[in-house]
């Protein structure tokens, strides 16, 4: 009597993989590539969110309009911290991108005549998209592996051509690459618009597939899983690493819903092993980054 | 590189393929999806949820259960965040392949699940979200906690009968707390009062020093104080602190044997609308309840309690008469009139939610007793 | 053969940190096509000149012109996309890339570095990059034997060396810094380096290059200034 | 006009009472960064221990306070100590992510152990004196633990400077802090001197765990907000400038509240934020940034 294959499961599952996988493209390039470590991709991707919510509900925007519109709205925003990397160096760049977002989410929770503050946002259209409905997770799925792979190619693009060596090298010897006429900072001001362009087109695809956004969403926990799961990735390999850290995630939060753990001991386990993990990786990379 | 990580892909493909629903169909399996762990005290509330089914479950399954089968709950942890609660409803509808699921705990969390709930034609039952938003989110959509209108209203009511012109209001800035306030103040100026301030707490902060500093400046004729289990508490000792004279009202968070732990006797006299009534004054269901929680976990029942308690009880009742599929559930909750339950008198209308009328109760050293108000006749 | 006006003209340049002055009142020239060489006992101000020339330290007084353009105030990568390109005492490799991708950097290439053409102009950008990896190659073959994709942080000192020289050999610029090009090199390798100089210098660049080694300046520099203390003697 | 200049006396006093949990955070920060150049993220962890080992001190052992004070506060140095023995230490060679990385991860793990060990629920500190407030001239009010707050920020400053200025340890930390590699080669073991000072920064968090446990309740999340604003203070006032954080933290709570005097009252917390990314830009210095003398 049971379904053999329960589909809408494994396409939920897939559909939040994808979209996951658009933000930690982004994030693991700017981290690993550029130098950026940033707190900050969970707000964009909840401006990306907010704002493929707001354009739809009151501007009934098409999908891809609406898309390209939050992954533009997301990468205006990075602009503010893409001003302060200018000024600051590493850690106090990391605090700057932590104060962005809990000014973001104060704004999504407190600005409540656009956004409804504390209610969140109900109601938002599903993705239309030549012609018909995406409402069954089976049904967004492909335009979430479709994103995907924009974001694939366009990291790629980019990390393959003397562009992202000198993006490699903006990191390793900003001094000497200013010697062959490249802008160190121009450089990484462009990869972070980059990925927070991609974090901003992934949260309208969460928009669109939740029809529902809450600022409770776009928090620091969000934004710390996003980086625990960039952490597996290397400069030299940003995809493929992505992967690596995405599967691992998945794997672990929902094989630990499927074992039947006491249910309130599962949500301090998942978030212990995420803690694990990036400590572990750190000092795994620690011990073997070859000077 | 490449190739191993088409393999791992694969295994995932397959694992997540491979989880076949489990539940043999000797039981009746009812999804739960509530905040056991998370920020701002979402443990608490997923606890007493949990306690009060499992209580239920109990004593349904001592009497043979509903409908010839017993009932079986899975838990699914939704963290407060919207997020979680979408992925913890799929997991449930469609690997435990429940009809019915109790949950979710924050109205945001609730929102975000309705039309997953909607789509598969699964019937949510949620038990903590009080937001007006959620009335119309769909016809598979029940609560048995009365939206915050009820309590807003009464509280308006309550404060024009004793005779106050003016009020203030300090709430967090989460649904739950800035839904009654904002009825309080609709209904309360509708009638001619004045509401002399609306404070505002940042979600998270246990700090409403400069709130109640403000209220107290404005001197309104009573304060409405709107709060969860970590803000409530904190919110009352505070205003005792500033010396607030005034008399203060909340509402049915004060029932949280945590907010009182944490208030102390800034607790007592704090006069507030909640259906049910905790300890002494209970009777009827209420109080079985009451005795029964305490004498299974050896502690009071919290906000949120009685209601999953009924949850269970409802939705047996439903299965009972048409059966365990979801229609034969929502036919059967929707027939459900003046249902006597532990947290007041449960019918739902064709939103599916339900109107226990709220009483006025306050705190006498420690004790809940019901509140006689001596208005002046005038 | 005063006519013949200077690539690069450095007038009255001076510069002084917290009260020691490390260069006073310097001036030299640098014709076309020709060798100059920069010596001086250590600490007499020789890399701070080539700095505050790239554009790294600003100079108290005194001016830089290159042809006709007063450079004094460029940042450095406006004075490098003019033409002008340096090595590094101490060796500045870009660890993290390899020989090839070094060398790649260090090639002037205006589609295959941008953001917005290597996705709106694809073709443009290929095509670029295939002549700039053939010339690379080229020099790779003859510099590093072929194995060029080492990555740059496990090189030896010397290749390391070799690394910085075809850098700037890539860049193709019109005058090249040298900043001590042959210190601690094999003999075998310092012959390169001389040969290597000669061909830049034939295929019209200058050189204005730091060095101790009497010999390889007698072997290249048509002229040259002795610092001491700052001061030109 | 009454109720307005009334109104503004008690905001002062929650400006200085909010001040002074502030700067009893920041000191311990400004004298770990001060000395590695880098951000603890862990604090947060430091004080929830604190918190954490007090309560099962004093409500479940019985420990009188005063010992149960001191006890709970070492242990939360003591998890300073393992802290930068674990996480830190390996790390000291890489670039300054990585121990920022490693500090969020401790953060959340610590956080998660002690929620599922105590439970999520919050819990308050046994009824004794030390929350009651104090009524000033009758109108305004502060709770005794405010004053320990002021007094013991203020008592831990002093003492940082003396120990700082006058003994050997004091000179290693300055030596340590002034240049690492420098300080190895005249002698000095700075492993051990690091350690101490990640000892005294957390026995500090400690302390203010237990104080802000008693302002108001013991939870997994006890050190998040206060952490991320005894940063700030420590920012503003100069990072490693332990007599000018103190000063900041008090500012700090200050503008907090009485710039909500006016404004909707939700907006304090951005408010502190918004000051973070201002000084980040404008005076990463801080207010007092004096070079190095700043100790």
């Amino acid at each position: 009597m049971e379904a053999v294959l329960n589909v809408d499961y494994f396409a939920h599952i897939l559909v939040f993989f994808f979209i996951y996988s658009l933000v930690v493209f982004g994030l693991s390039y700017s981290t690993h590539a550029a130098g950026i470590l940033s707190l900050g991709h969970g707000a964009f991707y909840g401006i990306g969110a907010y704002t493929a919510a707001l354009l739809t509900i009151h501007f009934n925007v098409g999908f891809f309009t609406a898309t390209v519109l939050a992954g533009l709205a997301a990468l205006l925003a990075s602009s503010f911290i893409g001003f302060c990397s200018l000024r600051l160096k590493e850690d106090y760049l990391a605090i700057a991108t932590l104060a962005f977002l809990e000014v973001t989410r104060q704004l999504l929770y407190n600005w409540s005549s656009v956004t409804n503050g504390a209610y969140g946002l109900a109601g938002i259209p599903p993705a239309q998209l030549f012609g018909f409905e995406a409402r069954q997770p089976v049904s967004f799925l492909p335009i979430s592996i479709i994103l995907s792979l924009f974001g694939i190619v366009i990291i790629t693009r980019i990390s393959r051509t003397p562009l992202g060596f000198s993006i490699l090298a903006s990191t390793d010897d900003p001094i000497a690459l200013q010697t062959f006429g490249k802008r160190p900072t121009v450089l990484k001001l462009g990869v972070l618009s980059i990925s927070a362009f991609l974090a901003g087109v992934a949260g309208s695809q969460y928009a669109f597939y939740v029809n529902y956004v809450h600022p409770n969403d776009f928090g620091l926990s969000t934004s710390i899983m996003f980086l625990a799961i960039a952490m597996i990735a290397t400069a030299r390999r940003p995809i493929a690493g992505c992967f690596v850290g995405l599967l691992l995630f998945f794997v672990t939060s929902e094989l630990l819903r499927l074992l039947n753990f006491p249910a309130e001991v599962k949500g301090n386990l998942i978030q212990i092993l995420t803690a694990l993990t990036i400590f572990l990786v750190v000092l795994f990379r620690e011990r073997h980054a070859k000077k | 590189m490449m190739k191993s990580l088409v393999f791992l892909f694969a295994c995932f493909l397959m694992f997540l393929g491979s989880c076949q629903p489990r539940g043999t169909n000797s039981e009746v399996v009812i999804g739960s999806a509530i905040s056991l762990t998370g920020q701002e005290g979402a443990g608490v509330y997923g606890e007493n949820i949990r306690n009060s089914m499992e209580l239920a479950i109990s004593e349904i399954n001592a009497k043979g259960g509903t409908h010839g089968k017993l009932i079986r709950v899975v838990y699914e942890d939704t963290q407060l965040q919207p997020q979680v609660a979408v992925s913890a409803v799929n997991k449930l509808i469609n690997v435990d392949k429940v009809k019915v699921i109790v949950g979710a705990v924050s109205s945001g969390e609730t929102l975000a699940v309705a039309p997953i709930c909607e789509r598969n034609k699964v019937v949510l039952i949620s038990p903590a979200s009080t937001s007006h938003e959620i009335s119309n989110s769909g016809d598979y959509i029940f609560r048995t906690i009365a939206p915050d209108t009820l309590e807003g209203n009464a509280m308006a009511k309550f404060a024009l009968q004793s005779g106050y012109k003016t009020a203030a209001a300090v709430f967090v800035d989460n649904a739950g707390t800035k839904g009654p306030a904002e009825v309080f103040k609709q209904a309360f100026e509708t009638a001619g009062g004045k509401m002399v301030a609306m404070e505002v707490g940042p979600q998270g902060s246990t700090d409403f020093r400069t709130q109640l500093a403000k209220v107290k400046a404005a001197s309104p004729d009573a304060v409405y104080l709107l709060g969860y289990a970590l803000e409530l508490g904190n919110m009352l000792k505070q205003s005792k602190e500033l010396g607030i004279q005034k008399p203060l009202l909340s509402f049915q968070v004060m029932e949280e044997p945590k907010v009182v732990e944490i208030a102390g006797n800034a607790a007592n006299s704090v006069i507030f609308t909640s259906p049910t009534i905790r300890a002494s004054e209970a009777q009827g269901r209420t109080k079985q309840f009451i005795d029964a929680y305490r004498q299974r976990y050896k502690k009071d029942p919290g906000i949120f309690s009685y209601n999953a308690y009924d949850a269970v009880y409802v939705i047996a009742k439903a299965i009972e008469r048409y059966g365990e599929d979801a229609e034969s559930i929502k036919k059967g909750l929707y027939e459900i009139q003046n249902y006597d339950g532990a947290s007041g008198q449960i019918s739902f209308d064709r939103n599916g939610d339900t109107a226990q009328p709220p009483k006025l109760l306050t705190y006498q050293n420690g004790q809940i007793v019901v509140f006689q108000p001596q208005f002046a006749q005038r | 053969m005063t006519s013949v006006r200077p690539l690069l003209k450095v007038s009255g340049i001076s510069k002084s940190y917290g009260g020691r002055n490390v260069l006073c009142d310097v001036s030299l020239e640098v014709l076309p096509s020709t060798v100059v060489c920069l010596t001086g006992t250590n600490g007499s101000g020789k890399t701070t000149l080539l700095d505050i020339i790239c554009g790294f330290i600003r100079s108290d007084i005194g001016s830089i012109k290159l042809r006709e353009t007063e450079i004094s105030h460029y940042r450095p990568w406006q004075i490098a996309r003019l033409g002008i390109a340096r090595t590094f005492q101490e060796t500045r490799p870009f660890s993290r890339l390899t020989i090839q991708e070094n060398l790649l950097v260090a090639s002037p290439m205006k589609d295959a570095n941008s953001f917005f053409r290597i996705f709106f102009r694809p073709k443009l950008a290929a095509d670029e990059l295939r002549s700039a990896r053939h010339r690379v190659d080229k020099i790779g073959t003859e510099l590093f034997k072929g194995n060029t994709n080492v990555r740059s942080a496990d090189l030896s000192f010397g290749q390391r060396r070799l690394l910085e020289i075809a850098r700037v050999v890539c860049s193709n610029a019109s005058l090249i810094l040298f900043d001590e090009p042959v210190s601690a090199l094999s003999s075998e390798s310092r012959k390169q380096v001389v040969q290597i100089i000669r061909t830049l210098v034939s295929d019209g660049a200058s050189v204005l290059f730091v060095e101790h080694d009497q010999n390889v300046i007698q072997e290249l520099a048509d002229r040259v200034y002795k610092l001491h203390a700052g001061k030109i003697v | 006009m009454r109720g307005q200049f009334d109104l503004l006396i008690q905001i002062c006093i929650n400006g200085l009472a909010a001040g002074a949990m502030y700067s009893l955070v920041a000191v311990g920060y400004s004298l770990v960064y001060g000395v590695l150049r880098f951000i603890n993220f862990a604090h947060a962890a430091s004080i929830a221990i604190g918190a954490y080992a007090f309560l099962t001190l004093t409500t479940y052992l019985g420990i009188p306070i005063v010992l149960a004070f001191l006890l709970a506060s070492s242990l939360a140095g003591l998890f300073g100590w393992t802290l930068e023995k674990v996480a830190y230490h390996p790390l000291r060679r890489s670039s300054s992510l990585t121990p920022l990385l490693s500090g969020i991860a401790i953060a959340i793990l610590i956080e998660n152990v002690l929620a599922l060990a105590f439970g999520p629920a919050p819990y308050r500190l046994s009824r004794s004196s030390e929350s009651d407030a104090i009524q000033l001239l009758g109108r305004y009010s502060i709770l005794r633990v405010h004053l320990y707050m002021l007094a013991s920020a203020g008592i831990a400053a002093m003492l940082l400077l003396i120990m700082l200025r006058y003994t050997s340890l004091g000179r290693r930390i300055r030596a340590t802090a002034e240049n690492l590699e420098l300080a190895q080669v005249r002698g000095i073991d700075t492993d051990n001197t690091i350690s101490l000072v990640f000892v005294i920064g957390s026995f500090l968090a400690g302390v203010a765990g237990i104080l802000i446990a008693y302002e108001t309740q013991v939870t997994p999340q006890i050190g998040f907000l206060p952490s991320i604003k005894g940063f700030i203070a420590a920012l503003v006032g100069g990072l490693g400038n332990v007599g000018g954080t103190v000063i900041a933290g008090l500012l700090l709570g200050f503008f907090e509240n009485v710039l909500v005097w006016q404004l909707p009252t939700v907006y304090k917390d951005s408010i502190a934020f918004v000051v973070l990314i201002g000084f980040l830009l404008f005076k990463p210095g801080g207010l007092f940034p004096n070079k190095w003398k700043r100790f």
